[in-house]
């Protein structure tokens, strides 16, 4: 149906609004862009613990866990063109911390900053790189980040300066062009409708199969899983479950399902009186329904989970499986001093599965006296009201986990070194929820700079159990997956778990 | 020579009260000669103008023994031989001028209307004879007048275009609805001047439908009068001064005069039985 | 007579220029009233509060409020509509591109409701109170009384999935994407004068069911107004002149009373494809049509001003311009008003 | 009672103002009956609204009781002047019952002994109180006239403009209302200002007719004058030839 | 022309000049057979007239608890014991639609006792006034007309955040400049009529006019007006649900169930197909009642 060169790809372009790689957050942006530009490493998307080379050919960690110098491919040129050198990507990674926009958040994380950045990275021939660490860290989250932020992505410094206007460091441009060296390259993309890549016949890897391949904006799943059946699209990407769920075992459809290190969890607000009693979370927490929601939501969206560390990783721990009868859950609200319940609000995205788990919460929350009226609304308002500390309860997913490292949640969800107002740790889950334990704390900065992974995994065995003792204020109860359909005549393609799906590989018959 | 027959006529209409029964049993046959129709509001003037035209709407009931007009059952037409008839055999002067010409065609275009429904003739023949219409009835610069529409003009002058679009196709029959209740005593004299000059010359018999019984003493030759949907005098009209139903003279007695002024003036009191005795002179 | 002409334009300026000012006005105190942040729209929710500054003070939301609507007053004045969050390319350009798509699909809509609405509407009037008239009323009723979004779905069930005459979502085929030169912007016109039939016979198919819904809520709206605006008319005095005439029925309907609804139905014509522009909001949804209905709704959600502002203005102009060329109209076809 | 001087009037339009008064010199004596006719659009009515406040921005002078009629405001007029309208139909509010309707006045002015007043003025006009629930529809037009009157003189003025109070009627309900005016005015001793097109009407009722032709008054005749035939205008003489025709 | 029209009209016999009395509820009952004498309009007065029952009574018609999940029965297809079947998460679609007509006359009632007299009061207001009043309103008017209304009440609804009453506000607030217009032609009409004139004459203040005279004769076609106005209203609530931006959940509220609907709506038409049936018919009710009303206040029988 589709013409064999061509792959067609339906999703949601609601949340592309910027192709810089120094801007652009979410997972859309980042499949796009690994296709547009290439990062100096890889992981390998059936096993993301192995470590591929890509415009890096090779690169050595030093002996003091001080820094990892890298060399770089010689054959690798821009789609412009230019070559690609090491200062290409030493002012790579120097643009995205002048810019300081949303993706500077990672490196900030890890002590990079505006200031030092320039001292840290370094090039030390036309294709050696090296990258030294602000503090001691483990080496392994400097190369994860890498190889999956969507910031390291490397840019044709030249073409982009010719495109700066009043020093933006060519960002007004980078927005609606692209500046890589990938295996395909831009050759229209308007907002929100479609974005169209071409085969880059220089690529500097095997060269790409298919010719060209279209996106197109879809919001409606039905649409998406009528023309999919039908083979108008190739591939659909975010469709609801019970699309999802009648395309399985369809003909002609194959539904590939990955996880994501991203968490769905529900949160309670330290901030409001009621909520920072202990008791009243416990019973909230082993009130809800993991179970009915993994069973009958959840499914193609996540899948059960209640630890803040991703499954899979050596130092997740077993499952708790948290669980209250009702008169239990009663109890606890008695002892906290709410024997005849409370009302509160619950805010949650206005989609699945947000919405769906709200609702369901809050018909769990009603058995054991606690009235809840969901505030349902867009990213920007509900998220935005949970930066503000301005919630008591929401369902909400998070928690980065793109790097196959504890790190990767325990920093986003419960590290809050500041707790007052005044901060504004906003990047931080943890300082959103007003949870504060300085324990956990000490324990990810101690890991955090652990290179010997034996200790490390104790330390964060003991972050997960203080973490349940304490009963922090963000219970996972899912972990994401990603769920595509692909069509049968597709080969290759391979949902990768960092989001950054690389379609070079794509053969079609 | 009879002109038109009515016998029995009775218009029913259909309305939320119920039926209503507006004209009961009106007869009577037109020469060629000036027929008054007079009688209070409401009872059944215009209704049989527009009865003989079939121009009630549609969920009227019209039921007559007899309404002939020459050899056509007027009756038994259908629409196309009822349309036959309009404009070219009888035709009908409407009420208020203001409302009855069609503010967005030209005067003129409306008069050569009438006229090139009937005939096959060109439009500049059409026009011709338009103008020269309008000419007869005394408006003084029919070129300009033609090209106007009605709002520019004004309503002794709308009057007369309203006349010469009804004679301009000679009919043999008008009828004139009120023609001057609108206007003022001297463009009404006017009107009417021209309404006699034309009907003399082209032999045209008219149904004059007012309720100034002044005016019809002095305008018409013979007198209906109505009253509840009937007739319930038929007269000369210059022997009105001496009807003999108390109706008539109830009509004509309450009318303030200007040469014998009276104190109190007499107020008539209607009886029951008009409405259904046959009143007989 | 020239110089109250004069003054009369002046009063009509006046009055359109006010108007404007206060659609400025308002959309800026939405924009403000709004909750959501277009901050977070630019940087995402995981950003830390440095980033969030940094973005705050660009887009000069810490000024005092009256120095913001100054410098809106004065962007917008200056034809400085700014850059859209949500494509990151000036509003005009994005305005530009996404008008094409609405108008190609209101501009069939239109055809349609004109083309069907106003004979049913004759029709209904002329045969009031009898069955003709109950039926056509009750199907222009239906019309006005379903939801589009509804009718949509189930169109798009019943006609792609089902029976897959009409194209899916989207103005063409997604494998004609950027496969013909752009000429005006309407598929339907480039398709062909690029000389590619078969994009074209793609691009037809998928703007037939969303323009024939659109098309049939039209129908309903304009079959009402012809309706009543054709009662009024045929209760008229002038209209039993014209048959006392002895004219056909043909002519008294077409040639007496039509002639006098022209211009009311012109008008409401006029105002109902305006409505099409902002209106076809929910089909644009259904149908992924990446129209102006679309456009304005995702920079809404998005909280993006600038692409809000902008539109609002746009169409506030566009009915401003309405109003203008109705009130011609009747000029020009109303002598009364000569 | 009633003294115009040299009253003009202009009516505002949207693109230029049109003059339909012109140097009005009027005066009525008090229990005056005071007639005026002329072609229609001649500014009778328009008088009469100068009068009743409802046209503003006249130039001349007009005093009502020796008061000059700028100082006076509507409500002080009220008590002194009150209207009878052409149309019987449009006079009366139809969604108010008639007891509503002549209880406003009466209300608006906050005085007592309303439902006296009410019956009071139902008989001077020769209606009973089994009038006071209905609505004006169920009321024929002479009734409806009879209200209208009712309301006028259920506060007492002195003046009572009537403008062509009986156009809209049959001839035998307008003798009727004619024979009503008569009796209220001899037994009250009010003093009329009269509008009417038909000669007969005025001539019936009024001591002194004034005869307009575009916004001016052309002559002002005595009733035994008209009768006589002792006009000097040729308008007028049209005007009394077409009435006495008729007769 | 309007007097001499009545005159013609006037009622002839000597019973109907003896005038039988109606009163009050003789002449609404009246009016009513009338209005039921039209299919059309009767058909809407039996629809409405459902809806009212089904919301007062929704207790007592709802087989189910319209709220209580049941996750072991989801998108259960029609059957006996659920006769519209069940949504995502078991619940009963029939007593969810039966419920939900609360919802959506409390919508109506709530935008209608807003709209109406915010756009009587404007209109008579501007109407009577004229002058700066008149300029002032009617500019405002024409900002919120020329403003497109679901973009304002998606912006209010926005700014308020979403829920039915932010909802029931955003579509007041769109809804009212054409009463305001329609109430302002209508005065000007009314304005110089001559028992206005009469009430001024006699000293009635501005307000006394507004309000005992002028408001009064208003009301009929304001009422047709805001009952075609309840089918808009409707179907822009509808779409607000449908958007996300309406009723939030649990809320039954129709356009919402669709919304929410539609994701299953190919295995599981039940779940759109009915509360889009009952918005139709509802609206579709409310349009052929105005209607019926209109022709009965402007009765044209030509
Ligand atoms: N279309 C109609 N439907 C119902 N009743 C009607 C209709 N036309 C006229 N009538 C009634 O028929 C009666 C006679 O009306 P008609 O118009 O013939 O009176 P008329 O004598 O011409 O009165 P006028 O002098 O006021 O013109 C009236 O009572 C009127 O109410
Ligand atoms: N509100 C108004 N706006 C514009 N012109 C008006 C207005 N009222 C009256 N006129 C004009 O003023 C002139 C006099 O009107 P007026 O009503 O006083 O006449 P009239 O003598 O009462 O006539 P009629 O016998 O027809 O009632 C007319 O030419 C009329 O067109
Ligand atoms: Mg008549
Ligand atoms: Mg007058």
């Amino acid at each position: 149906n589709t013409p064999s060169d061509q792959l067609i790809i339906a999703l949601k372009m609601n949340n592309i609004l910027s192709l810089d790689p120094a801007a652009s957050t979410g997972n859309d942006i980042a499949f796009i862009n690994a296709n547009l530009y290439d990062t100096l490493i890889e992981l390998d998307p059936e096993d993301p613990t192995i470590i591929l080379p890509a415009l890096a050919r090779d690169w050595e960690v030093a002996d003091d866990n001080m820094s990892i110098s890298f060399s770089l491919r010689e054959d690798v040129s821009f789609h412009s063109g230019n070559q690609l050198t090491a200062e290409d990507v030493v002012w790579t990674f120097e643009r995205v911390l002048d810019l300081n926009l949303a993706l500077a958040t990672t490196w900030k994380a890890l002590g990079f900053t505006k200031e030092n950045i320039s001292n840290l990275i370094s090039e030390t021939g036309t294709h050696e790189v090296e990258i030294k660490f602000p503090r001691e860290l483990d080496p392994k989250l400097v190369i994860y980040t890498l190889a999956t932020s969507p910031s390291a992505f490397i840019i044709d410094k030249q073409l982009v300066l010719e495109h700066e206007q009043d020093g933006d460091l060519g960002h007004q441009w980078l927005t609606t062009n692209s500046a890589g060296s990938g295996a395909f390259s831009l050759e229209q993309w308007i907002p929100q409708d479609r974005i169209i890549m071409v085969k880059n016949a220089q690529y500097w890897g095997e060269t790409p199969s298919l010719e060209r391949i279209a996106m197109r904006n879809l919001k409606e799943s039905q649409t998406m899983r009528l023309m999919i059946e039908r083979g108008d699209i190739d591939v659909a990407i975010g469709m609801s479950v019970p699309d999802i769920r009648s395309l399985e075992g369809a003909e002609g459809v194959d539904i590939q399902t990955t996880q994501r290190g991203t968490l769905y969890y529900v949160a309670v607000s330290m901030q409001n009186d009621i909520l920072a009693n202990k008791d009243v979370r416990r019973a909230i927490r082993g009130t809800i329904n993991y179970e009915g929601i993994n069973d009958s939501i959840m499914p193609y969206y996540g899948v059960f989970h209640q630890r803040p560390v991703k499954l899979g990783l050596p130092a997740t721990l077993p499952e708790p499986m948290y669980s209250l009868s009702t008169d239990e859950a009663r109890k606890l609200l008695a002892n906290a001093g709410y024997e005849n319940g409370f009302t509160t609000t619950i805010r949650a995205l206005n989609e699945s599965p947000f919405i769906n788990v709200a609702i369901n919460l809050q018909s769990s929350l009603e058995r054991i006296g606690i009235n809840a009226e969901i505030i349902s609304g867009t990213g920007n308002q509900v998220y935005g009201a949970m930066r503000d500390r301005r919630f008591d309860i929401i369902v909400g997913r998070g928690g980065g986990g793109f790097a196959p490292h504890p790190d990767s949640n325990l920093t986003p969800l419960l590290f809050n070194p500041d707790n007052s107002d005044s901060a504004k740790l906003t990047n931080f889950q943890g300082w959103r929820t007003g949870y504060h334990n300085e324990r956990i704390n000490e324990l990810i900065m101690q890991a955090v700079s652990e290179a010997d992974s034996e200790l490390q995994n104790s330390l964060y065995a003991e972050v997960q159990s203080i973490y349940d003792e304490d009963v922090g204020a963000l219970f996972p109860f899912s972990q994401m997956v990603n769920t595509v359909a692909v069509r049968q005549e597709v080969e290759g393609y391979l949902d990768d778990p960092a989001a950054m799906t690389r379609l070079r590989s794509v053969t079609k018959h | 020579m009879d002109v038109l027959t009515v016998e029995k006529l009775n218009v029913t209409f259909r309305t939320d009260e119920g039926l209503k029964h507006a004209v009961r049993d009106v007869s009577f046959t037109l020469r060629n000669e000036k027929l008054a129709i007079v009688g209070e509001s409401g009872s059944g003037k215009s209704t049989v103008g527009k009865a003989i035209l079939r121009l009630n709407p549609p969920s009227t009931r019209v039921t007559a023994e007899k309404l002939q007009f020459g050899k056509t059952n007027l009756l038994a037409c259908n629409e196309k031989e009822i349309r036959a008839i309009r404009g070219q055999h009888i035709s009908m002067i409407m009420q208020d001028p203001k409302f009855s010409l069609n503010p967005v065609m030209t005067v003129g275009e409306q008069i050569s209307e009438a006229l090139s429904v009937h005939r096959n003739i060109s439009r500049r023949e059409a026009k011709e004879a338009a103008l020269e219409m309008l000419k007869e009835v005394s408006i003084a610069d029919p070129e300009h007048v033609y090209s106007q529409y009605p709002h520019e003009i004004s309503g002794g002058m709308g009057q007369r275009v309203m006349i010469a679009m009804m004679v301009i196709p000679e009919p043999d029959i008008i009828i004139a609805d009120e023609p001057t209740s609108a206007l003022d005593v001297s463009v009404q004299q006017d009107v009417l001047n021209i309404l006699t000059r034309l009907i003399e010359k082209k032999n045209i018999s008219l149904i004059f439908i007012s309720h100034d019984l002044n005016l019809v003493k002095k305008f018409c030759d013979r007198v209906l009068v109505m009253y509840g949907g009937r007739v319930v005098e038929s007269i000369k009209a210059n022997e009105l001064s001496n009807a003999s139903h108390p109706y008539t003279r109830g009509l004509m007695e309450s009318l303030p005069s200007l040469k014998h002024r009276r104190e109190t003036l007499p107020v008539m009191t209607r009886d029951q039985n008009w409405l259904t005795q046959e009143y007989t002179t | 007579m020239i110089r109250s002409r004069v003054s009369r334009v002046t009063k009509k300026t006046g009055v359109i220029l006010i108007t404007l000012f206060g659609l400025l006005t308002m959309t800026f105190v939405i924009g403000r009233l709004m909750p959501i942040d277009p901050v977070l729209a630019v940087i995402g929710p995981d950003a830390d509060s440095s980033t969030y500054q940094q973005v705050f003070d660009e887009m000069g939301l810490g000024k005092p409020i009256w120095v913001q609507y100054y410098y809106y007053l004065q962007d917008m004045l200056s034809g400085d509509f700014g850059r859209a969050i949500l494509t990151g390319s000036p509003v005009i350009d994005d305005i530009l591109r996404v008008l094409p798509a609405t108008i190609e699909l209101a501009s069939i809509a239109i055809m349609v409701g004109v083309g069907l609405g106003v004979p049913l509407g004759v029709y209904a009037a002329t045969h009031r109170g009898r069955l003709g008239d109950h039926l056509t009323r009750l199907i222009t009723l239906f019309g006005y009384s379903t939801p589009v979004f509804w009718v949509g779905m189930v169109g798009l069930i019943i006609f792609y999935a089902w029976l897959n005459w009409a194209g899916a979502a989207g103005r063409i085929g997604f494998a004609y994407d950027g496969m013909f030169t752009s000429y005006t912007g309407f598929y339907l016109v480039d398709t062909l004068l690029s000389g590619n039939i078969e994009a074209f016979v793609s691009a037809l198919r998928h703007i037939a069911l969303p323009a024939l819904i659109l098309g049939l809520n039209s129908v309903s709206f304009i079959g009402r107004m012809t309706r009543s605006f054709m009662l009024e008319q045929l209760s008229q005095e002038y209209i039993k002149t014209a048959r006392v005439k002895g004219l056909s029925e043909r002519s008294v309907i077409w040639k007496h009373a039509f002639k006098n609804i022209r211009v009311q139905l012109l008008t409401i014509v006029a105002l109902a494809y305006g409505g099409l522009l902002e209106g076809a909001v929910l089909i644009e949804t259904v149908f992924a049509w990446p129209g102006f209905g679309q456009y304005l709704t995702d920079s809404l959600l998005m909280g993006d001003m600038n692409a809000v502002m902008a539109s609002v203005l746009f169409i506030g102009l566009v009915f401003v311009f309405l109003n203008l060329l109705s009130d011609a109209l009747y000029k020009m076809f109303d002598p009364r008003t000569q | 009672m009633i003294s115009i001087q040299s009253l003009s009037f202009d009516m505002p339009g949207s693109t230029k103002s049109k003059r339909i008064l012109n140097d009005i010199n009027i005066s009525i004596g008090k229990g005056e009956c005071f007639g005026l006719v002329g072609e229609s659009g001649s500014g009778k009515t328009s008088i009469l609204k100068c009068l009743a406040g409802q046209f503003q921005g006249w130039e001349g002078a007009i005093a009502i009781q020796g008061k000059s009629l700028a100082e006076t405001s509507l409500k002080e007029r009220s008590n002194t002047m009150q209207m009878v309208f052409q149309d019987p139909y449009g006079a009366l509010h139809p969604r108010h019952t008639i007891r509503k309707i002549l209880n406003e006045p009466l209300a608006i002015k906050g005085l007592s002994d309303k439902s006296e007043r009410i019956l009071k003025a139902l008989k001077d006009v020769g209606l009973d109180e089994t009038f006071l629930p209905r609505y004006p529809h169920q009321l024929s037009g002479g009734q409806r006239q009879r209200v209208a009157i009712a309301r006028a003189i259920i506060l007492d003025p002195d003046i009572i403009l009537l403008d062509e109070p009986t156009s809209a009627l049959d001839v035998s309900v307008q003798a009727e209302i004619l024979n009503l005016l008569t009796s209220l005015h001899r037994r009250h001793q009010l003093t009329y200002l009269m509008v009417s097109h038909d000669l007969g009407v005025i001539a019936h009722l009024c001591e002194r007719v004034a005869v307009m032709k575009s916004g001016e008054i052309v002559e002002v005749v005595s009733r035994d004058d008209l009768v006589e035939g002792n006009v000097a205008h040729a308008y007028t003489k049209v005007l009394l030839q077409h009435a006495l025709s008729r007769e | 022309m309007k007097n001499a029209e009545v005159v013609r009209n006037s009622d002839y016999s000597l019973k109907a000049r003896h005038n039988p009395e109606y009163t009050r509820v003789a002449l609404f009952v009246k009016s009513f057979k009338k209005l039921c004498r039209n299919p059309l309009s009767a058909s809407g007065v039996i629809i409405v007239a459902l809806l009212l029952i089904c919301a007062i009574a929704a207790p007592l018609i709802a087989t189910h608890n319209p709220l209580e999940q049941d996750l072991a029965r989801v998108l259960a297809s029609p059957s006996l014991a659920h006769w519209f079947g069940t949504d995502e998460y078991g619940r009963d679609v029939f007593s969810r639609l039966v419920y939900g007509s609360r919802v959506t006359l409390y919508i109506i009632f709530l935008v209608t006792i807003i709209v109406g007299p915010v756009g009587l009061l404007v209109g008579t207001m501007s109407g009577y006034f004229g002058g700066w009043v008149d300029s002032v309103f009617m500019r405002i008017t024409d900002i919120f007309i020329s403003f497109p209304s679901l973009v304002l009440a998606l912006a209010f609804v926005a700014a308020l955040g979403p829920g039915l009453e932010h909802a029931v506000i955003a579509i007041a607030i769109t809804s009212w400049p054409p009463v305001a217009r329609l109430a302002r032609a209508e005065t000007l009409t009314l304005r110089n009529s001559d028992y206005v004139v009469a009430a001024q004459l006699q000293g009635a203040s501005a307000c006394r006019v507004l309000f005992h005279y002028i408001s009064l004769m208003c009301l009929p076609s304001l009422i047709v007006r805001l009952t075609m106005n309840m089918a808009t209203v409707i179907l822009t609530a509808a779409a607000l649900g449908f958007l996300g931006l309406g009723a939030q959940p649990p809320l039954p509220e129709w356009g919402a169930m669709i919304s929410t609907g539609r994701s299953y709506m190919l295995e599981s038409w039940w779940l759109v197909a009915f509360p889009g049936a009952a918005i139709m018919l509802v609206s579709l009710a409310f349009n052929l009642l105005g209607d019926g009303l209109r022709d009965l206040l402007d009765p044209r029988t030509e």
